[in-house]
């Protein structure tokens, strides 16, 4: 349970962060340090997608696959029936989830490692498809001219970065909310259950393969809707912007962050997104790095940053909250 | 920042070759901020490519062209623009072959390193992917890419140097054509990656041209080794010709290799893409006769010091986009001379009414206009080479 | 356009790529059958083998038979190093090594572009020449590649059935903690393992090296062939390697030669999604699978 | 009083094995009835088609006189059937009070969207969960251990949280699975008094177990299986002196069916 004041310290951390969040376009001027924030911010919506999929435990290596269905719909969508970005954007979401809501019923009742060998093959599949299906995704050249994103009440297209990162963080923000409130509610306690042991889970009433569809239907969504933003926001989308390997990155960020917190994901995509910048000068080194990197966080920090975070800043409230009065009773237990 | 050639010094000279990119800038730990009042200037450079990945090789070669003509040039002294001379800086990004890293290196170009003009990218999807950029901040763009798409009316500041199989193929064709009078019959296999099908798209119509039947379109995935399933589809119509399109140098070695072992009878056909060393060397003898697109004749002693030089100071050997980022570099540096200008909307003019360049291979024009709607396409001197005896012998040279 | 050279001919060169991805999988699925573990970085221990073999048959002139055990062995003995320090102090964490094994995957990527080049390589080959029948071609080199992946075959199963190492591997892979309470000295068990995995690999390398081509990333087709395998034939089985790896590779020489190389490409994956659909443990899975 | 659950004509046949072969029996509501037989006896079999993890390959489970063959375990929960399991299943990595917090969830909130916190309506909700939650630490008497995450549990505390899981789901019918499995007599104590107080509150029991003394003092109602099929059935003393429940105890298996 948590004490009453750290509680109010983690609603002025959220407040600060919106706000801070909120200000970056003002205070950062350079076209490319935007360009990094809004893919940060569209890496950072992939990852909380995933992190409600992996809430119940199941591990997914085809999140890219949903993300190139949302982005190669959403471009169709605009490209070809003219429809507004609002519109195009949703029925990306909407329709990487029918994708998921029809395989989902049928692999979530594959096991750990036969999950993840389905979903590695899933992605594959989806990348093949994209190259061959030249009619539908320009096949290996994609898809260009794709335009930039316009709002109902807002003239004009969000053409310049610092436009595009209002809408982009606005989506993320929503996201996060969603989840947050989700993850706090009776469902957020299924999936929770549902992870730690499926098979007690089933027995105190909770229906597993539900939880898991609804969490694994809610992730493709956000999957969708990010492949929707990174299509209009890039302009331009070919296979290769969605292979196995993008999957990996944002599998990445949630174990890098910490896949048991909603701040995992988010902190993942703020370190991985700008991460190949600073590894352009060792070149050469820098695929070996990104290796050696991933191999020692598995090592030394499995439960990713934020853990090593949440444990510093528990013990700094501990230590904060044990009695120095005198006398004072230790606090038996605190009734909420 | 750390330039990559120091970098491989430190890791001591016995090291393999394949590896050494020296980002060498001649006026070493050249402060970066310009110091141009005066008559000296640094004018930077920017440059993306596959600096890592399967492409590193193409990639290489095209940052190896570029840095030595900039080179070339630094010794003498710099660029004399109008009242000021610029020394070259090259600032080199690695975009991984793909689209959204190559995005990424070019708004950090044009926005941090404020560079007015970028050599690259290698792919045609790194292509696309910078043209919103480039475009709209009026960066010109002097690229390689196979994709038609690269070149258009909308885009005046994107320049293509290498020439593709849509200038190539006819001429080669016709000449193969002439060679093999009795060949009728013609199957190609490319990889199914955006070389592929643009490439073939091209060879088809000249191989119809001059009285050849394409009997046969084969693609296979990119990282495939066993050919023998797909050759055996295609010696079922036994084909007179094998097209290897636009297959690497490794592939093209295998493909012929497996197709002599399960019989093939024909004749070798290379349009697209340079570089054919690799291929005999993995051959061996299947690669007898093979017709190959060669960008450089190798033996002329012009190119051989320009080859020699890289190979000396990179540690790999050349291949054809070297030699047309050398050439392209230096026929920019020529024309920001003439036009005392560094403006890139003085310099995209000059570009598109210049008749025409010659280089170290002969004369350069610029056409295009027909397949993309704007003269934006370097057309170069080629030779159409065949191997005789695991040599490479250049058979003809076609010119713009 | 079918006739009986073309089945032929299908067959003859299925049965050649079945043997390499045989001699895949089979490493592949002894250490996820061991360690349950999703070695990810499987092909590059294939494409390690391949430069070990050419370096020492070009450079230091080794006869290419010898070249292939020494590689064997020297990536054998690499991989149980490696074991050791990645894998074994994650023990038990599933998910913490499917990911160390990407990292490993790309960094051995990394270094080898490093140290190799991109570029391609390739090793005279011990066999040469083709046996041509009316309606049949079939190099001598592919033959040696079958042949001496059966021989690999049979020492593998006589390994595995009849010496105290094969035993302690099926006691380990049945049950772990069972097999401690035995004796067994499990944590050398897993490192042996995943030794024996790697020169495995490291020997399908050595043997294609002279009839493909290698270079550094050729690593990623490969392992890609054999997760395909393995989910066919059903994870941790033998048999079912050995079985998955010649289905898949009559299957797409067929699809290859009659429909072309994209179909064959597309078949290994709707064929494992099918079967993981139909029997999530494969074909011939044990029923814990 | 009436009948809670009957079972008629169970069989099961794994392969050419009949671990249960057309077993029939009922069970009154409010009483306590031990299943017993030897080792291999089929009596966890009979426990798993009970609560629905496995299928019978013949015959029906009526609970309440409904059919509930064809209801996977998390409807059975639902309609009143709690188990809990021989090998300990528990949350371990979280802690006592949740693991019951999530058992009291999965139970009460029938739609997955209710308590999306509303605050209001949310806080109430969830205060009223976590009062339960106390509550019932306090009968099975672990409310001091309440933050400690299960793992590091003793074995009799962590037996005990997962008849309180159980518990949380408000059966009308618990069933236990070999309760007291590896625990010393003070231990089998403390759980028979515990079962005692449940069964006080109306929940009916359903224990299958090997301690005969357990089950002889604890159950009002015996069963007696072996080989998948039923050798006797009656009150403690009845089953105790029944000429063949000994013989299948002291190993003269071919006793005359």
């Amino acid at each position: 349970m948590r004490a009453r004041s750290s509680r109010y310290a983690l609603a002025i951390v959220i407040v600060a962060a919106v706000v801070g969040a909120w200000l970056v376009p003002s205070f950062v001027h350079g076209n490319f340090w935007l360009h990094i924030f809004d893919m940060m911010l569209i890496n950072a919506v992939l990852a909380l997608g995933l992190n409600i999929i992996l809430k119940t435990g199941q591990v997914s290596l085809a999140h890219a696959g949903f993300m190139a269905i949302g982005a190669y719909a959403s471009a169709q969508l605009t490209l070809k029936l003219a429809l507004p970005f609002l519109a195009a954007f949703l029925l990306s979401g909407i329709l990487a989830a029918a994708v998921a809501l029809l395989l989902g019923r049928v692999i979530l009742r594959l096991k750990g490692v036969y999950f993840i060998l389905f979903t590695f093959a899933l992605n594959e599949f989806i990348f093949l498809v994209s190259k061959d299906a030249v009619a539908l995704t320009g096949g290996n050249t994609g898809l260009v001219g794709i335009k930039a994103p316009t709002l109902p009440f807002v003239a004009g297209s969000l053409q310049t970065k610092a436009q595009f990162y209002y809408l982009a963080l606005a989506v993320f923000l929503l996201a996060l909310a969603f989840l947050a409130a989700l993850y706090r509610s009776p469902f957020g306690r299924a999936m929770d259950a549902v992870r730690e042991s499926e098979q007690l889970a089933e027995a105190t009433g909770y229906d597993p393969m539900r939880v898991k569809l609804i969490a694994f239907v809610i992730g493709s969504f956000l999957a969708g809707l990010g492949g929707s933003l990174s299509a209009h926001f890039l302009r331009y989308i070919a296979p290769f912007n969605f292979t196995f390997w993008e999957s990996v990155n944002f599998l990445l960020m949630n174990i890098i962050g910490g896949s048991f917190s909603l701040a995992g994901p988010i902190i993942g995509a703020l370190i991985l997104t700008p991460l190949p910048e600073f590894l352009r000068d060792y070149l050469l080194w820098q695929q070996f790095l990104y290796g050696l990197i991933l191999m020692l966080f598995m090592r030394f920090l499995p439960d990713g940053v934020t853990s090593a975070i949440g444990m510093s800043v528990r013990a700094v409230v501990d230590w904060v909250r044990t009695p120095r009065r005198k006398g004072a009773p230790v606090a038996a237990e605190t009734q909420p | 920042m750390s330039c990559l050639g120091g970098l491989r010094a430190k890791l001591g000279s016995a090291w393999k070759a394949g590896v050494a990119l020296a980002a060498l800038v001649v006026v070493a730990g050249a402060p970066n901020a310009t110091y141009a009042q005066g008559k000296k200037a640094e004018l930077k450079v920017g440059f993306i490519a596959a600096l890592s990945g399967p492409g590193m090789s193409w990639g290489m070669g095209m940052l190896g062209g570029l840095e030595l003509a900039a080179e070339d040039v630094n010794k003498a002294g710099g660029v004399v623009v109008g009242d000021t001379t610029y020394t070259i800086k090259v600032i080199a990004y690695d975009d991984k072959y793909a689209g959204p890293p190559a995005a990424q290196a070019a708004q950090r170009l044009v926005s941090q390193d404020e560079v007015k003009v970028i050599f690259g990218p290698l792919g045609s999807v790194s292509m696309l992917a910078i043209a919103d950029t480039t475009e709209s901040n009026k960066v010109l763009v002097l690229s390689n890419s196979y994709t038609m798409k690269a070149l258009s009316k909308d885009k005046p500041y994107t320049f293509r140097l290498t020439p593709t199989t849509a200038e190539n193929s006819d001429p080669m064709v016709a000449f193969i054509a002439k060679d093999l009078p009795d060949a009728k019959t013609v199957a190609i296999i490319s990889p199914n990656d955006e070389s592929g099908k643009e490439v073939q798209s091209h060879s088809e119509p000249a191989y119809q041209k001059y009285g050849l039947k394409v009997i046969s379109k084969e693609f296979y995935e990119r990282g495939t080794q066993d050919f023998v399933p797909v050759l055996t589809r295609i010696m079922a119509q036994n084909p007179a010709i094998l097209d290897l399109d636009g297959s690497t140098p490794v592939d093209s070695g295998v493909i012929m290799k497996q197709a002599r072992q399960i019989g093939f009878k024909g004749k070798f056909v290379k349009v697209g893409g340079p570089g054919v060393a690799d291929s005999i060397k993995i051959a061996g003898p299947a690669a007898e006769d093979l017709y190959y697109y060669s960008p450089w004749n190798p033996e002329e002693p012009k190119t051989k010091a320009l080859t020699d030089r890289f190979e000396a100071k990179y540690k790999i050997p050349m291949n054809g986009l070297g030699i047309f980022f050398y050439e392209g570099a230096h026929m920019l540096f020529a024309t920001m001379k003439q036009t005392k200008s560094v403006d890139t909307d003085v310099l995209r003019k000059a570009l598109e009414s210049q008749k025409e360049y010659m280089g170290l291979q002969g004369r350069y024009v610029w056409g295009g206009a027909k397949a993309y709607g704007i003269n934006h396409q370097w057309i170069a001197p080629f030779f159409v080479g065949q191997v005789r005896k695991g040599a490479e012998v250049m058979r003809t040279k076609i010119e713009p | 356009m079918i006739t009986t050279s073309t089945i032929a001919q299908i067959l003859v060169n299925g049965l050649t790529s079945g043997a390499f991805y045989v001699l895949m999988a089979l490493g592949f699925t002894l250490i996820f059958g061991i360690l349950r573990l999703v070695n990810f970085a499987h092909g590059e221990f294939y494409m390690l083998g391949a430069f070990v073999v050419y370096h020492l048959t070009t450079q230091l002139g080794l006869d290419y038979f010898s070249a292939v055990a020494l590689s064997a062995l020297v990536i054998g003995l690499a991989g149980m190093m490696v074991e050791k320090t990645v894998f074994a102090p994650l023990r038990g964490r599933e998910l913490s090594m499917l990911m160390s094994a990407l990292g490993l995957q790309i960094a051995i990527q990394g270094v080898m572009a490093v140290v190799e080049g991109v570029d391609g390589f390739s090793i005279p080959s011990p066999v040469s020449g083709v046996y041509r029948s009316s309606w049949l071609a079939f190099p001598y080199e592919r033959l040696l590649v079958v042949g001496l992946t059966i021989v690999v075959l049979a020492g593998f199963y006589l390994l595995i059935k009849h010496s105290t190492l094969g035993k302690s591997l099926r006691a380990v892979a049945q049950d772990g903690e069972a097999a401690l309470m035995q004796g067994i000295p499990v944590n050398r068990v897993y490192a042996i393992a995943f030794g024996l995995g790697a020169a495995l690999a490291a020997i399908a390398g050595g043997l294609i090296a002279p009839i493909f081509s290698l270079h550094v990333y050729m690593g990623q087709a490969a392992l890609l062939k054999a997760f395909i395998v393995v989910i066919l034939g059903g994870l941790g089985s033998i048999p079912g390697a050995v079985v998955g790896g010649l289905l898949l590779g009559v299957a797409e020489s067929a699809f290859a030669t009659l429909f072309g190389g994209l179909t064959a490409e597309m078949l290994g994956f709707l064929l494992i999604m099918g079967v993981l659909l139909w029997k999530p443990t494969g074909i011939l899975a044990r029923a814990d699978g | 009083m009436s009948e809670l659950l009957s079972v008629s004509g169970l069989s099961k046949r794994f392969g050419g094995l009949n671990a249960v072969s057309d077993l029939s029996f009922s069970i009154e509501s409010g009483s306590i009835v031990g299943l017993i037989g030897p080792n291999g006896a089929g009596k966890t079999t009979v426990f798993n088609l009970v609560c629905g993890q496995q299928q019978p390959t013949a015959g029906e489970v009526r609970f309440e006189g409904r059919v509930v063959n064809a209801l996977p375990p998390f409807e059975r929960v639902r309609l009143g059937m709690a188990r809990t399991f021989q090998s300990t299943v528990l949350y371990t990595d979280s802690t006592v009070l949740e693991n019951v917090l999530r058992g009291l969830a999965a139970r009460s909130g029938p739609a997955v969207w209710s308590g999306v916190p509303g605050l209001g309506r949310w806080r109430a909700y969830r205060d009223d969960l976590h009062r339960r939650a106390f509550d019932l630490l306090d009968f099975v008497d672990l409310r001091d251990v309440h933050d400690i995450t299960a793992r590091n549990l003793p074995y009799g505390h962590q037996r005990s949280l997962g008849v309180a899981i159980a518990l949380a789901t408000s059966p009308k019918l618990l069933m236990l699975d070999e309760p007291v499995a590896g625990m010393n007599p003070a231990e089998t104590a403390q759980m028979a008094q515990l079962i005692r107080r449940i069964n006080q509150q109306g929940t009916t029991i359903l224990v299958v177990e090997h301690d005969m003394s357990f089950v002889m003092q604890l159950c009002g109602h015996i069963i007696a299986v072996s080989n998948g099929r039923k050798l006797a059935e009656g009150t403690p003393d009845q089953v105790q002196r029944d000429p063949q429940v000994i013989a299948a105890y002291l190993g003269d298996e071919d006793v005359a069916a």
